[in-house]
């Protein structure tokens, strides 16, 4: 839709329709207020008091025009509702290629982690016209991402994963807020969101999210491994392999993971547990939660041990870890006794990377976050500029 | 108390009631004060009716929206409530249960001697319904106090050690069906030495770490001490709800006992109100009344989770 | 202006002002009424006179205006520079949190309840006090127990929450000062169950003979609504609080993702309430401008029933869309679809009284008083705050509006355009028969007028800011919005005179006001059959109401005869269909 | 229209107004116009004695894996919160006396309940959430009976089954130890 006065960039496939919807509702608000208070206004002048006029029989009470006051009103509603509903379906309807990045919101900063490994706080950078797909998580109290130009937010809670999909369709420098009260820094806990071209996009993946790529935008340094190979390396720290290796699921130490994500679990309490991140999550957290089917639950809690972060890349591992033809479906459902060598980690990286082309960039250093006390520094890095959209 | 000796308490009460020839006794007009907003007697009590009914609505909300929370939780964590229910005791929740329904009856009965203005079996249903209820509370504090010694009161739970005294109470067997006295009432030495406090501290080796973990209650839970610690995390939710719910629940028993004891003195004094009067008795009895009703509640969602 | 001052043209109605023109309505001050019954001190602190209460209520609560008005005035300077003008962050987030607890719990809430309802319900329906005069007496007390412990709170210490009170932030993060402000909360809720305890028994068994419940005033259906909610509901939200105490200070964690707790499971239970507790607020300012448009224009009030019942729908309905508040959440795509498809339904009630009231006015003898300005006021604005809820009921563009400066926006034209100037109106109309003294009309249509304006310069750019993105409880905000913030600040000055205006007018009306007589309005409704400022007791005798509600003119039904309607009804109904 | 209104909400010559209107629930005054009518002591007594059996019931039911009969685990608690409510009714109308009083009074005694359901709408999110809080949606049932942990055929060292279930036997630490893998 055209561009009207006051209104922001439209910056995702989601923005447009609710802009659509929202200046209805506009036209809607305009329409109902002058007319009542067009027709009180008038009414009041003409009758006022003194004035000649025709006041004879006065009616206090006509259930037909009640009615037709009434009812026309509520179709009106429920005609915007199932309007509205349309729309707000989209924004949980994540097609396969999303690309999925990682987000850990807590007091005051944006942490986050992209598939290919590299690292930002406050600061996200994605290509154009691809769809993402955040999964956030809080790591203290209920924060909101919210970037105004894609017309969506969505709260960040402490203990189970909210997702957060959009698909860009402008380039540019947008706002990303946190829109949940979460503390004194509530008002510095942001920064910007970069939408750039493929070409952009790429070279700054390929250097590790180093090359300043838009006015104003700081680097950023990658982290050099994919989150597979982290998730990997984690695997390997915390021995997770004397249980699930295929040597260890031969001796009944634990059930095999190959293959496990997206695939539904039976659990000896009669639940059935799609693994999905979240499940993932609670199991390395609260293993006994889930009791599976066929298995004494024999695994520790990591809760402290492993941070939200390196939950997350675990489950990229994990996810990284596919049956080859033969050993389809072993390790899911009760009780796998056979199972297959995991995809090894190194070579697990190009599958686990999500088609995201810079996986074996340099740079091993985590970009430094703006300390939160120091508040006009993350105050510039915040609001200083103007934005741009085009 | 048993069935018996209330029955007991109560024709002893009935006797003494028959057998006092009081002044105002035996029937008589009742002639309440009627307050200057009123127009009579009748709109003066349906008022009141009608005001005390409102108040027990929102009494309902207030703890309605616990029991919202409790089964929103247990929904959600059925094992750990379940787990987590056996360090209650079923004999002593029955008693209580017991105590409240029979305090409930000696209030009716209450009620009904101020109606018949019989002034001392009122005196009497009402001091047995305060003794029941003191029965109540005593039983109560005996829970508390043993939830405290196991280590089970919020903020520091610590359930390697609430297994392993359990066990060591219990012959070696978890829940319901252990043997022997359950729960555990540490005697009055034991009180003053700190018995059992000093027996099992957390940094026993039997209250942490895999090996030494006992089969206890969490027995299906064996793992990392990491793990029972996760449990206790999870059972605090449980009994978070239990100490809030029960804890609202004494409150409000506490001040129903302040209440009968106001009415006790004022039958004493041959106050109007009681004596010309049955409206302040029949409103205490509705809200004792609702306060059971709770407890009807509380009882099998608490102590009977299967 | 008395009645005699009636339109001569047209149909000639009888007068009936003071309910039976019979009688004649003595003029000046009584000589002994409830306010010089007694002069002591120890008679004013431990009277359980209503109307005594309701002034003890009144003074307690514009105190309370003022102090929230005056933590707004500091938010609105800081907000005036993107790097905020004089307050650091923390201090920034104290104020706001404060001016929203004390506007919500401490002001708005008991505002007209507790002030005009304890004023008016008896008189009303003609009784000679409420049903239980000393527990109303407690609730003041237990009201000023808790504003103190919340003030306090506020003012040593401080809390940083905002009045919405999420956990995990209020009861593992904050600073613990919260947990006194949420006792005096507690309090304060208790006082206001009193209240309405109060309000239902006297209106089920105190009405005056013949006063069937539909010749019953709107207010006082209004009031019964109000009380309702508040029945069902407050105790909901006292709990909760009372949980987040308990977490703060005995560890025991119900809400604490730590032990599996959900802190969405806090907003659902605060929202059970919160949701209605705006309709606690906005539902007596609907009844205040029944009685004033109906008196103004001297005519029944449209659909009567219509109007009577959308009250009672509105309290019943208000509880099944709290989760429009949390579409932003993990609630889960479902739950927010049938809440946002029962918010648009719960919008209905209310467009019905807007259409019966925007009827009233046709036909009538309409005179532009002070309250009548007010109550036109308050039609506009509710109007465009009602139409702004529909952007955040329905789910598509709640996910981009919410927790902007566009809630902000719709949620103060609801309460400040809505029932403040509801609650104005009604402390004007009334006032006389609260004083026995006229008010200046000239300054009163003139504060009534720059309210108005003030109060649209105020939050009106604040919809723009909050479209285009700005989030709100910001200390500092990004330069772009700037222009929004100023212009509403500016506004917000306007605003602050056009309430102080009043202010003044009114203390000075005590003492040299005009005489105002029983019934200065020529309104009907038995509180104006009593002398101004009424007896100890309210009546000399007990009324007998033989007459209909707002029976100004010889009622007329259309349903009787559809047949001929007047005139000049034609265009107008048609008018009205567009609406 | 008052008419109507006058048999519902009471007529022009009562004062009461509710309470007056219908003249519902004022039974016998054996004294004098104060008495709201009260059951008899007998009726008083039959119900503590139905309150003592339903609890008998109660306390029974929990022993009683009822789920061994029919095929959902919930029952157990469904039945419970039914004698509860019984025995809630039971308090309400007779200890209570609501059916000596007027409709009003059944209106205020019902109110409460009926409002608490309206608010178990939060189940409504909780039941349908993509990311639950500790469940899955397509969970068969949320009451946990019967016995959790390992099918026999499984050769190593199974944890211990619930008590409650059929086979209940104290795992010996020592086995216990071993079925959790060393970290």
């Amino acid at each position: 839709m055209g561009e009207l006065p006051f209104r922001p960039v439209a910056a995702s496939s989601y923005a447009e329709d609710v802009d659509r919807l929202f200046f209805v509702l506009v036209a809607l608000t305009v329409f109902f207020t002058s007319a009542v208070g067009i027709t009180v206004l008038a009414l009041a002048a003409r009758y006022r008091r003194g004035n000649k006029v025709d006041r004879s029989r006065p009616s206090s009470h006509n259930t037909l025009l009640e009615l037709s006051w009434t009812i026309p009103p509520i179709f009106l509603g429920l005609g915007v509702f199932f309007w509205s509903a349309k729309i707000y379906t989209q924004a949980y309807a994540v097609p396969e290629n999303a690309k999925e990045i990682f987000v850990v919101g807590k007091q005051w900063m944006w942490h986050i982690q992209h598939s290919n490994g590299i690292r930002e706080n406050n600061e996200l950078h994605i290509p154009v016209g691809e769809p993402v797909k955040l999964t956030m998580i809080s790591q203290d109290v209920i924060h909101a991402f919210y970037v105004p130009e894609f017309r969506l937010q969505r709260q960040v809670e402490p203990g189970q994963y909210s997702s957060f999909y959009f698909t860009p369709t402008k380039t540019g420098r947008y706002h990303l807020y946190c829109n949940m009260y979460c503390g004194t820094q509530h008002s510095l806990m942001g920064g910007w969101v970069y939408v750039m071209s493929k070409a952009d996009y790429q070279k700054w993946a390929a250097s590790g999210g180093s090359q300043p790529v838009a006015p104003g935008g700081t680097p950023s340094k990658t982290g050099g491994l994919t989150l597979t190979q982290r998730g990997a390396s984690l695997y390997e720290k915390f021995q997770c392999n004397s249980c699930h290796d295929p040597a260890a699921v031969q001796r009944g130490r634990g059930p095999s993971l190959v293959g496990l994500y997206g695939k539904t679990r039976q659990l000896a309490d009669g639940r059935k547990v799609k693994a999905d991140d979240g499940y993932l999550r609670n199991v390395l957290y609260y293993p006994a939660e889930y009791p599976l089917a066929g298995w004494a639950v024999g695994m520790p809690s990591y809760k402290g041990v492993l941070t939200e972060e390196e939950v997350l890349q675990i489950n990229a591992y994990v996810k990284s870890l596919k049956p080859t033809a033969q050993q389809s479906g072993a390790g899911t459902g009760g009780g796998a006794t056979a199972a297959a060598a995991p995809v090894p980690a190194t070579a697990a990286a190009p599958t686990g990377a999500a088609g995201a082309p810079a996986d074996t960039a340099g740079g091993n250093v985590e970009r430094n976050a703006p300390a939160a006390n120091t508040d006009n520094i993350q105050f510039r890095h915040m609001y200083g500029g103007e934005q741009q959209g085009q | 108390m048993s069935l018996r000796a209330v029955t007991a308490a109560a024709s002893a009460a009935a006797t003494r009631g028959n057998g006092d020839h009081h002044a105002d006794d035996h029937g008589g007009v009742m002639t309440p004060t009627l307050y200057h907003q009123f127009e009579d007697v009748e709109q003066q009590n349906e008022s009141y009716l009608v005001g005390m009914w409102t108040f027990l609505v929102t009494e309902i909300m207030f703890f309605g929206a616990l029991f919202m929370a409790y089964s929103i939780y247990r929904t959600a964590y059925p094992a750990t409530f379940l787990d987590a229910h056996k360090f209650l005791s079923i004999p002593l929740g029955t008693v209580n249960t017991l105590a409240l329904l029979t305090s409930s009856f000696t209030m009716v009965m209450a009620v009904n001697a101020n109606q018949h203005k019989k002034k001392w079996s009122l005196i009497n249903w009402l001091g047995v319904t305060i003794l029941l209820s003191c029965v109540f509370l005593g039983i109560k504090g005996i829970e508390y106090t043993t939830k405290i010694h196991e280590g089970l009161y919020p903020g520091s739970f610590n359930y390697a050690r609430a297994n392993t005294m359990y066990l060591e109470h219990h012959d070696g067997k978890a829940g319901h069906e252990a043997k022997g006295i359950y729960p555990y009432f540490p005697s009055v030495q034991e009180l003053a030495t700190g018995y059992s406090l000093n027996r099992i501290t957390p940094e026993d080796p039997r209250a942490v770490g895999v090996e030494q973990t006992p089969a206890g209650p969490f027995t299906s839970y064996q793992g990392a001490p990491s793990d029972v610690e996760y449990w206790s995390k999870r059972a605090q939710l449980f009994f978070s709800i239990y100490f809030a719910m029960t804890g609202l629940h004494a409150v409000h028993i506490i001040i129903g006992i302040l209440m009968m004891g106001t009415l006790i003195l004022l039958a004493l004094k041959n106050h109007p109100y009681i004596t010309q009067d049955y409206m302040p008795t029949e409103m205490i009895g509705l809200y004792w009344h609702f306060v059971d009703i709770v407890w009807i509640f509380l009882f099998p969602l608490m102590y009977l989770i299967s | 202006m008395s009645v005699s001052a009636f339109d001569p043209t047209g149909e000639p109605w009888p007068d009936r002002g003071g309910g039976n023109a019979a009688e004649p309505v003595e003029v000046g001050i009584p000589r002994v009424n409830y306010l010089n019954a007694d002069h002591t001190i120890k008679s004013w602190l431990l009277t359980t006179d209503h109307k005594r209460i309701g002034i003890l209520y009144l003074i307690s609560i514009s105190v309370m205006f003022l102090l929230g008005g005056l933590s707004a005035a500091i938010v609105r300077l800081q907000l005036t520079a993107p790097s905020g003008l004089l307050l650091s962050a923390e201090a920034y987030n104290k104020m706001f949190s404060s001016h929203g607890i004390i506007m919500v719990f401490l002001f708005l809430v008991p505002s007209i309840p507790a002030t005009l309802g304890n004023f008016l319900l008896p008189l009303m329906v003609g009784a000679r006090d409420l049903a239980f005069p000393r527990l109303n007496l407690m609730s003041w007390y237990l009201f000023i127990a808790g504003g103190l412990l919340t003030l306090g709170a506020l003012t040593f210490g401080g809390v940083e929450t905002g009045w919405t009170f999420y956990t995990p932030y209020s009861s593992i993060y904050s600073n613990s000062n919260v947990a006194l402000a949420i006792v005096g909360i507690f309090l304060a809720g208790f006082s206001s169950i009193a209240t309405a305890v109060n309000f239902i028994v006297t209106i089920h068994k105190m009405r005056a003979p013949g006063l069937t419940w539909f010749r019953l005033p709107l207010f006082i259906w209004a009031m019964y609504a109000t009380s309702l909610i508040i029945i069902l509901g407050t105790p909901v939200v006292a709990i909760t609080l009372l949980l987040v105490v308990v977490e703060r200070v005995f560890h025991i964690g119900i809400f604490s993702p730590e032990l599996g707790g959900d802190p969405v499971l806090f907003q659902h239970m605060f929202w059970f309430y919160s949701h209605p507790a705006v309709y606690i607020m906005i539902l007596p300012s609907m009844g205040i401008i029944s009685e004033v448009i109906a008196a103004n224009s001297k005519k029944r009030v449209f659909g009567y029933t219509f109007v009577a019942f959308s009250s009672v729908a509105i309290a019943v309905f208000g509880f099944l869309v709290w989760g429009h508040h949390m579409f932003a959440t993990t609630q889960s795509m479902y739950a927010s679809m049938v809440f946002s498809v029962l918010s648009f339904l719960v919008a209905i009630p209310s467009a019905v009284k807007v259409f019966n009231w925007t009827a009233t006015v046709y036909k009538g003898s309409v005179e532009f008083s002070a309250t009548m300005i007010y109550a036109l006021g308050f039609l506009g604005l509710f109007t465009i705050g009602g139409l702004t809820g529909l952007y955040l009921a329905s789910l598509a563009t709640d996910i981009h509006l919410t927790a902007t400066y566009f809630i902000v926006a719709h949620f103060h034209y609801i309460m400040v355009g809505g029932a403040v100037t509801g609650y104005l109106a009604g402390l004007h109309f009334w006032w006389p028969k609260m004083t026995g003294r006229l008010y200046p009309e000239f300054w009163a249509k003139l504060s009534a007028i720059i309210l108005f304006v003030g109060f649209n310069l105020t939050f009106f750019p604040q919809f723009v800011a909050g479209y285009v993105g700005m989030p709100r409880r910001y200390a500092f905000y990004a330069p772009e919005y700037q222009i929004w913030q100023v212009l509403s600040s500016a506004g917000a000055s306007v605003l602050a005179v056009g309430m102080l205006i009043p202010v003044i007018y009114l203390l000075w009306s005590l003492k040299y006001g005009k005489i105002a007589g029983a019934n200065p309005w020529g309104a009907v409704g038995l509180e104006w059959t009593t002398s101004s400022p009424p007896p100890t007791t309210n009546f000399h005798e007990v009324p007998v109401v033989t007459w209909e509600a707002y029976e100004y003119h010889p009622i007329h039904d259309d349903d009787k005869d559809l047949t001929i309607p007047s005139p000049t009804a034609p265009e107008v109904t048609a008018e009205e269909r567009k609406a | 229209m008052n008419n109507t209104m006058a048999v519902t909400f009471g007529t022009a010559r009562n004062p009461g107004g509710d309470g007056h209107g219908g003249g519902s629930g004022h039974g016998k005054r054996p004294h004098d116009g104060t008495f709201i009518q009260h059951p008899t002591v007998g009726l008083y007594g039959i119900t503590y004695l139905a309150l003592l059996v339903l609890l008998g019931v109660t306390v029974g039911l929990y022993y009683i894996d009822l789920s061994k009969f029919v095929p959902w685990h919930g029952i157990n608690l469904l039945i419970a919160m039914v004698v509860a409510v019984v025995k809630a009714l039971f308090v309400i109308r007779n200890f209570m006396n609501v059916q000596g009083s007027t409709k009003l009074v059944w209106l205020w005694a019902a109110l409460g309940f009926i409002w608490l359901v309206l608010m178990s709408g939060m189940f409504l999110d909780y039941r349908t959430r993509t990311n639950p809080l500790g469940w899955q949606p397509e969970r068969p049932n949320m009451i946990q009976t019967g016995p959790r942990g390992v099918e026999p055929h499984v050769e190593y060292q199974p944890a211990p089954a619930q008590p409650g279930s059929p086979a209940t036997a104290p795992v010996p630490p020592a086995a216990a130890g071993e079925a959790s893998p060393a970290h």
